[in-house]
């Protein structure tokens, strides 16, 4: 027994809420050894993370109880420790890769500096430190990591952050890594070799990792062995063949079913008269070119996925287009309007039919208003689209389609899992009726079966209601399922253009081409094969 | 960097010279500096002898007129009391007046700063209600109760103290104990509650995950955090300092601007009134300076 | 014995200028001690004008006056003293190029000072000035040299030099050794200020000073170091005659009667307190003691005012009593005392506070149109030793803080004012009682007393005059 | 301002006041100094009425009687002062213009500096350097000098008093404003509220202010002190409220001279004050959790036991 590496037992938490106490995570007991990886995989909101910052000693108690349940690291009851003690464990033995990068970055020191602390605090002379830090960057793929380690978080894209959190958690070589959705702003590239890290860390030094991911593929990649939980329980546990060819518990059925990547393509519709004309969008941060002259056509009604490199500026055209940033050069035309030169009276018209879902959404969310607040506040703002009478009604509908409940309605959002904020984030898009929906990776943190019926429900939209979207995303499946056509940036350019079959069946760049075999597929037993060969090639 | 602070220097003294002819005009709005100079029973003749020596006679646009010439070569006028340069009387007071300010407020930051975070760190728990309760009461009681029952207890009755009057490094100690007072309970409570919020964010839980030291976690992480309301009003603190901590000078004896300047705005020494007034406005625009300068450096987001 | 000693002031001096000695901040430390007069008056026994400088003076046929000067005296600076000094003093006072204090006592007439030899000066008034020899105890002499504007540094004959002056910390004075008179037994004296009465008690009590000649009243407690002593100042209300219903003398002596003068005493104001007949206090010359004080009466009071009514006088209208906060200590519990007093027999009283610049508005003309009737609580200071310094400001027609006008008094001060000796004294005497008792001018208060605390090792008894002249020579060291 | 529709509010938490109310209970200091300041309002509505004339009847053969008589009513517990006056029934009476000058030159000084800390952190360069070197201007005029100035043009009431204090607090606010909308401005959920099309106005009475708010409050409250005592300086100094008029400040300031030998006569109104500076920071203190959502579990956690 006690030569598992980390033993969980019987853990049960609950959260103190107004309307009594919600049970997150319920009774779960699993295990994990050395140079093992184990995936936990589940339903958004099923208690997967709460359960992780259980093992880390990160929940706030109060409000958050461990009712009960023992957690042992080599025999040792963590939760009986001193807090002194605790902290020795933690960074050195224990790491965590947090599931939401920017607010888990401390925004006034340079990211250098969060990294060598991560050393430091532990006995790491600085000169080491600093040496190990700019490593780490390069490890994990950051452009021009000596530059980087000066900048602040907020002057990385989502993914960088994301890799800069790996760096940080991989430090100090721990035995125990707890990765929270480590790659879910990663384009596959670059989670190719943030998996490939992984795995050769765990090689050099036996580290067992914990893998929170709703992405079957890295499941298939990198995990030994699965535990599947729904609504705070465990339901299912075993190898990861075992439980993807042959699923015991229905939830497990389901969500290996949902796996994106299997429907139909969307043959879109002849090119008509644009909504959307992009010309030659230029935008520099000093002297770093964030984009270099983007110029394409967007049709009512159609979805354009764009797709590509992380840092590539794909966040900062979403951000140009709404007008949260200003261009350096170039024009945007809405139906022939031009959306760089709009009055303020104007823009706020224009609002109401240009809508964002922002990539990090806890950040988006304002902490002090209640989920209702947030959604009905668009209507506030645009009061003529709903009577008031009607929006309680509303709310709850938004909710339940995006998978919530309307019981959700009075809570705030540090009370929800990483996916249901993202989801209350689309809810409170569509609540205005918006024309044009920017998705930037908003289903990124959602598994797959909610995944699939947010896609779902946004094809709905998209049919019913002539929605356009813009939906940025790394996820190839869910891109070759949603999208007419998808748009390929690499470094702040286009690099390709095309409908979804033509990029996805016949790519004309070498970098398509090697984003799409990079995508990783659900069923370990391919895995393993292209695993097999991509390791033949580099060798 | 440069553009800003050159923009900063011309906007701060444009609103300096504002700040100066408001005062002008408005100070000779109160009152006539010649009935008090005189005694009582001067004539008016003689009054009028003296305003006309002065130069109080003229049209007030001709005085200021006067003014501004010799301001700009320099020159701030006389004092109507001490037939003495105005500047080198405020000066003279002014540099008490720093040195009291610069030492007591470093002394409360550094202090308020520690017992703050401190209290924040554990909300709610014996030390946070004691140093509440410190802090309340040390910025609601009156300055001149501290003042005078700290000469009692210390000078007179223990006799390790002077009581007052300026000298020795001895005589520094109960002014700036009792300055010292006010904005520590004030910013105490300011660290306090900005250090909550800050101590309740998620990257304070990514530290605790780093294994790093509470007391960096508090000192490193949170506080830099929580500084930029916590700088704003210790400025705030140190402004009303060198705009003169009235009672402790005069209880003190200390030669400071702050009783210089009551005593001249009662007498209407109209010169000393404005050369201290941009004395002391000098330094507060260059203390703001650097505050705003020091939101950029604590907070990189502010930066433009 | 002898040696240094330090002395604590409420308030600096922020000129040492010798003619404006007459200020007290800056008499207190200067007059006799540093710049000599040539006359003196004395305040402890009762021999009156003293020769200082002038070692004696008589009147000359034409009225003016001669003087002799001492000989042998030499300023702090070296020179000499002699009649071209005493002249220049008197021109520099007089100057219109200075806006010297002193020359506030020479107010309505033309003094000339004419040289007859190195050591005696005519000085000849126009119109003649019988107290002459008092009104030189005014003049601060200053070498000829001095220019016609303020010095910093004063040069005197007298006994102590201005040796040391950091402006906002302390004023040293140090003892001469070629000083004409005898030597004092202070060698040196350090001035400080402290503005707080209970520090200024504090700090003789923990020896860093040995002599306040000002502290409260409340830090007055320890019979071996604390004294208080009549200080000369005298409170009153100065009431505006023009104003109805205070025009009516019916309503002034209502006011009067109304205000239990005794009870302040032992109260708000110390045991020593004398109650006021007169706007000088009682060794002045020419002060009455027939006048008696107004009874408290407020039956009287009342019934006064009634009678006014049924006149048909507008006593309802509301006075407003104008003060000024912080001018003596209790300044405002005695004024509410008053306020009180007044209300309790039928008055409608307002109280106003103000600060000096403003207070100086009402108590001096010319008054404000359109003003209501008005009761200005100020204090007077005359410790001169003769009426005319007060009188003609607050009681003749054209004195700026008169609040009447009444031939018979305007006629009385101008006699009194040239008269001599007993007729002098007598003249002054008819003015008090018609003033008080006829005329009802104002509503006299209180002459007020003074505490100083005196460190055991010195012997000191603080006079009245010790508000404005505090002569070091008069210090013994036990 | 729609700084917050009352529907939506009561729509999503309809029991909003029973909720703060269990949640007062829970926290028995914010419970005392509730009470306390209610006690105080009522105090400060009834006193002059009520005890005016008690308050005014001088008596100065008992003129600083001591504290603790029990033997003398209950207004004289406290002692008297200078006059013979009762101290208890005086600081009753003076409550009201404590309160009104107190409160007014506090509420004043906040609205008006916060609003525009709000404009200048959210409006461009220009009118923010306007703004910010107006703040500069009204810190370095010396607050003895404005009260001179304003006072002696407008003559000294309750009214110009509460006027002169005010301005002289609203750098403070103005510029401790300014600076966190500048850090908050920059997050992500004002930039969702704007592509929501949500007005400045909106963003900032809405979004930012409540972030900005609590340190306001804690400000706000420990300006209640600084006000009173600041007035309490001014009428010493002759220009600010005048007797007969009370107040707590200008009690202290009358019991100055008697610091040493009559404790109680400047001891009781500064033990109000500070007894309402305390009670009013221990409230800010309290509705700083109680309207945060993240922290008012430990408010909410309180009324049941845990476990
Ligand atoms: N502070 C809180 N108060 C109340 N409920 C909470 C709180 N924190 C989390 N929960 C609830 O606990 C449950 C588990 O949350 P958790 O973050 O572990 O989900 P998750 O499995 O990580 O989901 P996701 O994949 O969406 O990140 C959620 O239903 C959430 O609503
Ligand atoms: N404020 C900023 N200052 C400097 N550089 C910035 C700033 N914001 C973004 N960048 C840089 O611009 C590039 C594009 O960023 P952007 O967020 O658009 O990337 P992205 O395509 O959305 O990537 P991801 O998929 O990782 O979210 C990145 O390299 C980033 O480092
Ligand atoms: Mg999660
Ligand atoms: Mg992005």
């Amino acid at each position: 027994m006690a030569d598992h590496l980390l033993e969980v037992r019987d853990l049960s938490v609950e959260f103190h809420t107004v309307a009594g106490p919600v049970q997150a995570v319920r009774r779960i007991s699993y295990y994990l050894d050395r140079g093992e990886t184990l995936a936990i995989l589940g339903e958004s909101g099923s208690g997967k993370s709460v359960s992780s910052a259980a093992i880390m000693n990160l929940i706030d108690m109060p409000p958050g109880r461990i009712s009960s349940g023992q957690i042992l690291l080599d025999g040792v009851d963590l939760l009986k420790l001193s807090p002194n003690e605790r902290r020795a464990f933690n960074g050195r033995r224990i790491a965590m890769i947090f599931q939401d990068p920017l607010s888990h970055l401390n925004p006034v020191y340079t990211v250098g500096w969060q990294i060598r602390e991560a050393l430091t605090a532990h006995g790491t002379d600085s000169v080491t430190a600093a040496a190990e830090a700019l490593r780490l960057l390069k490890r994990v793929a950051i452009p021009e990591p000596e530059r980087a380690l000066d900048k602040y978080p907020h002057e990385f894209s989502g993914g960088q952050r994301q890799r800069v959190m790996i760096a940080m958690a991989l430090a100090l070589r721990p035995d125990l890594l707890i990765a929270d959705e480590p790659t879910t702003a990663l384009d596959v590239t670059v989670q190719a070799e943030v998996l490939a890290l992984l795995k050769e860390l765990q090689t050099e030094t036996g580290m067992g990792v914990l893998i929170i991911t709703h992405d079957l593929g890295v499941v298939a990649e990198i995990a030994d062995r699965v535990v599947v939980m729904e609504k705070g329980a465990l339901v299912e546990a075993g190898t990861v063949r075992e439980v993807y060819k042959n699923p015991q518990h229905p939830y497990t059925r389901k969500l290996i079913a949902a796996a994106p990547g299997k429907g139909k393509m969307h043959e879109p519709a002849p090119r008509a008269e644009p909504v959307l004309c992009v010309r030659d969008l230029r935008k520099t941060y000093g002297s770093f070119q964030a984009l270099k002259g983007i110029s394409f056509d967007l049709m009512p009604g159609e979805t354009l996925a764009v797709v590509g490199e992380s840092g590539s500026g794909k966040s900062t055209l979403a951000r140009i287009l709404l007008r949260l940033d200003e261009p350096d050069s170039g024009t945007a035309h809405w139906k022939g309007r031009d959306l760089f030169s709009l009055s303020p009276a104007e823009l706020y018209k224009l609002r109401r039919d240009l809508q964002m879902v922002f990539q990090d959404p806890t950040q988006s969310l304002n902490p002090r208003m209640t989920v209702y607040q947030l959604i009905s506040e668009a209507w506030i703002i645009h009061p003529d689209i709903l009577p008031k009478a009607k929006w309680r009604e509303r709310v709850a509908e938004l909710l339940v389609q995006v998978g919530l409940g309307p019981e959700h309605m009075g809570r705030y959002p540090h009370q929800f899992s990483g996916g249901q904020r993202q989801r209350i984030a689309i809810a409170r898009a569509l609540a205005l009726q918006p024309q044009l929906i920017i998705c930037d990776e908003a289903v990124s943190a959602l598994d797959v079966s909610v995944q699939a019926q947010v896609i779902a429900l946004l094809d709905k939209l998209r049919k019913e209601m002539g929605i356009t979207f813009i939906f940025i995303a790394h996820d190839l499946p869910v891109v070759r399922d949603f999208a007419d056509h998808v748009m390929v940036m690499q470094s702040g350019s286009i690099v390709e253009f095309g409908t979804v079959r033509q990029v996805f069946e016949t790519p004309r760049e070498s970098y398509t081409r090697a984003l799409l075999s990079a995508g990783l597929d659900p069923d370990p037993d391919i895995q393993a094969v292209s695993r097999a060969s991509r390791l033949q090639r580099t060798h | 960097m440069l553009k800003f602070v050159r923009k900063r220097a011309i906007a701060s003294l444009i609103s300096l010279a504002g700040l100066i002819v408001m005062v002008f005009f408005l100070s000779r709005l109160t009152g006539d500096p010649a009935a008090l100079f005189l005694p009582v029973e001067a004539s008016a003749e003689m009054k009028d002898q003296f305003r006309e020596l002065h130069g109080l006679n003229d049209p007030l646009l001709v005085q200021f007129g006067r003014y501004v010439g010799d301001v700009l070569t320099g020159d701030l006028g006389e004092s109507l009391r001490k037939a003495r340069p105005a500047l080198d009387v405020v000066l003279e007071a002014f540099v008490w007046t720093l040195w009291l300010a610069v030492i007591t407020m470093s002394l409360v930051a550094g202090a308020a700063v520690l017992v703050g975070s401190l209290a924040a760190f554990r909300a709610g728990g014996f030390f946070d209600r004691l140093s509440s309760i410190i802090s309340l009461v040390g910025a609601s009681v009156p300055d001149f109760w501290v003042a005078i029952v700290a000469i009692v207890v210390f000078s007179v009755n223990l006799a390790w103290l002077p009581t007052s009057g300026t000298g020795s490094l001895s005589h520094w100690i109960l002014p700036i104990s009792v300055l010292f007072i006010r904005p520590f309970g004030i910013i105490v409570q300011v660290v306090r509650g900005s250090m909550i919020s800050a101590l309740s964010s998620a990257y304070v839980k990514t530290a605790r995950a780093k294994g790093v030291k509470s007391r960096s976690i508090i000192f490193i992480h949170a506080l830099r955090n929580a500084m930029l309301p916590v700088i704003t009003v210790i400025g705030d603190q140190a402004a009303s300092l060198l705009n003169g901590a009235v009672i402790v000078e005069t209880i003190f004896g200390f030669p400071g601007v702050g009783k210089l300047m009551i005593d001249s705005i009662l007498q209407r020494d109209f010169n000393v009134v404005l050369a201290a007034i941009l004395v002391t406005a000098l330094a507060i625009f260059l203390m703001n300076l650097l505050i705003d300068l020091a939101y950029a450096l604590l907070d990189p987001r502010i930066r433009h | 014995g002898s040696g240094p000693i330090k002395i604590v002031l409420p308030e600096e001096a922020d000129l040492l200028e010798p003619c404006m000695a007459t200020r007290s901040n800056i008499g207190r430390i200067i007059m006799q001690n540093v710049s000599e007069t040539l006359t003196e008056l004395d305040v402890r026994g009762d021999k009156g004008v003293m020769p200082r400088l002038a070692e004696k003076w008589e009147q000359n046929e034409d009225g003016s006056w001669r003087f002799h000067l001492r000989q042998g005296v030499k300023f702090s600076d070296g020179s000499g003293f002699d009649a071209k000094d005493v002249k220049h003093s008197f021109e520099r006072i007089m100057s219109d190029k200075i806006s010297c204090e002193a020359r506030r006592y020479f107010g309505g007439m033309t003094v000339t000072p004419q040289v007859v030899d190195d050591y005696t000066i005519d000085l000849k008034a126009e119109p003649l000035q019988p107290i002459l020899p008092l009104l030189m105890s005014l003049v601060t002499i200053v070498p000829e040299e001095t220019p016609f504007e303020f010095v910093r540094e004063p040069v005197g004959t007298g006994p102590y030099k201005l040796t040391d002056w950091t402006p906002g910390q302390q004023i040293v004075l140090t003892g001469r050794d070629d000083y004409w008179g005898e030597k004092p037994e202070v060698t040196e004296a350090t001035y400080l200020f402290r503005a707080d009465p209970s520090v200024r008690a504090a700090m003789v009590q923990t020896g860093e000073a040995d002599l306040s000649p000002s502290i409260s009243q409340l830090e007055a407690t320890n019979p071996a170091t604390d004294f208080s002593y009549l200080d000369s100042e005298t409170v009153y209300l100065r009431i505006d005659h023009n104003i109805e219903p205070l025009s009516d003398v019916r309503v002034r002596r209502a006011l009067n009667l109304a205000i239990d003068r005794e009870a302040f005493l032992g109260t708000l104001l110390p045991e020593g307190a004398l109650l006021a007949t007169a706007i000088v206090p009682p060794p002045t010359l020419g002060w009455n003691p027939d006048v008696k004080v107004h009874p408290f009466d407020p039956e009287g009071a009342k019934k006064l005012l009634e009678e006014a009514k049924a006149d048909g006088v507008k006593v309802d209208t509301p006075i407003t009593i104008i003060a000024r906060s912080a001018n003596f200590p209790n300044v405002t519990e005695i004024m509410e005392a008053i306020q009180a007093q007044l209300q309790d027999v039928g008055f409608q009283v307002e109280l106003k506070f103000v600060e000096v610049a403003e207070h100086e508005q009402y108590y001096s003309k010319p008054f404000k149109e359109g003003r209501g009737p008005q009761l200005v609580a100020a204090m007077h200071d005359n410790s001169k030793g003769d009426p005319s310094f007060s009188m003609f400001f607050k009681y003749a027609s054209e004195g700026t803080q008169s609040g009447f006008s009444d031939p018979k008094v305007d006629d009385l001060i101008t006699r009194a004012s040239a008269a001599v000796g007993d007729e002098r004294a007598n003249l002054w005497k008819e003015v008090i009682a018609y003033v008080h008792d006829e005329v009802v001018a104002d509503v006299l208060l209180f002459h007020m007393v003074g505490f100083s605390r005196v460190s055991e090792r010195l012997d000191f008894k603080p006079t009245m005059a010790t508000n404005s002249t505090l002569q070091l020579s008069e210090i013994k060291i036990k | 301002m729609t700084l917050q529709s009352p529907e939506t509010h009561l729509a999503d938490e309809p029991n909003f006041a029973t909720r703060m109310f269990r949640m007062l209970l829970a926290d028995k200091f914010a419970l005392c100094a509730a009470v306390f300041l209610v006690l105080i309002l009522i105090l400060a509505i009834v006193g002059p009425n009520w005890l005016g004339e008690l308050a005014t009847k001088q008596n100065l053969r008992g003129r600083n009687a001591p504290p603790f008589d029990w033997e003398r009513g209950w207004a004289w517990w406290m002692g008297a002062d200078a006059l013979g006056r009762p101290l208890l029934a005086r600081i009753i009476v003076a409550t009201q213009n404590t309160l009104m000058v107190a409160a007014g030159a506090v509420a004043l000084s906040a609205t008006v500096g916060t609003f525009l800390g709000l404009v200048a952190g959210f409006s461009s360069p220009g009118v923010n350097q306007v703004i910010m070197r107006l703040a500069d201007t009204i810190m370095s005029f010396p607050s003895l000098l404005i009260a001179v100035i304003v006072l002696y043009i407008l003559g000294s009431s309750i009214l110009n008093l509460m006027l002169v204090l005010a301005i002289t607090r609203i750098p403070v606010y103005l510029r401790t404003t300014r600076a966190e909308v500048l850090e908050i401005r920059e997050r992500m959920f004002v930039q969702a509220a704007r592509v929501m099309g949500a007005s400045s106005k909106r963003i900032l009475f809405r979004h930012i202010l409540p972030v900005v708010l609590p340190t306001l409050t804690t400000l706000a409250t420990l300006d209640f002190a600084y006000v009173m005592l600041a007035e309490s300086a001014l009428s010493f100094l002759g220009i600010g409220i005048q007797p007969p008029e009370i107040t707590w400040g200008l009690m202290i300031s009358q019991g100055r001279q008697y610091l040493t030998n009559a404790w109680w006569l400047s001891f009781w109104p500064g033990l109000a004050i500070i007894l309402t500076t305390m009670s009013l920071n221990l409230l800010s203190n309290w509705l700083r959790i109680a309207l945060d959502p993240v922290q008012r579990w430990r408010l909410e956690m309180k009324g049941r036991k845990i476990g």
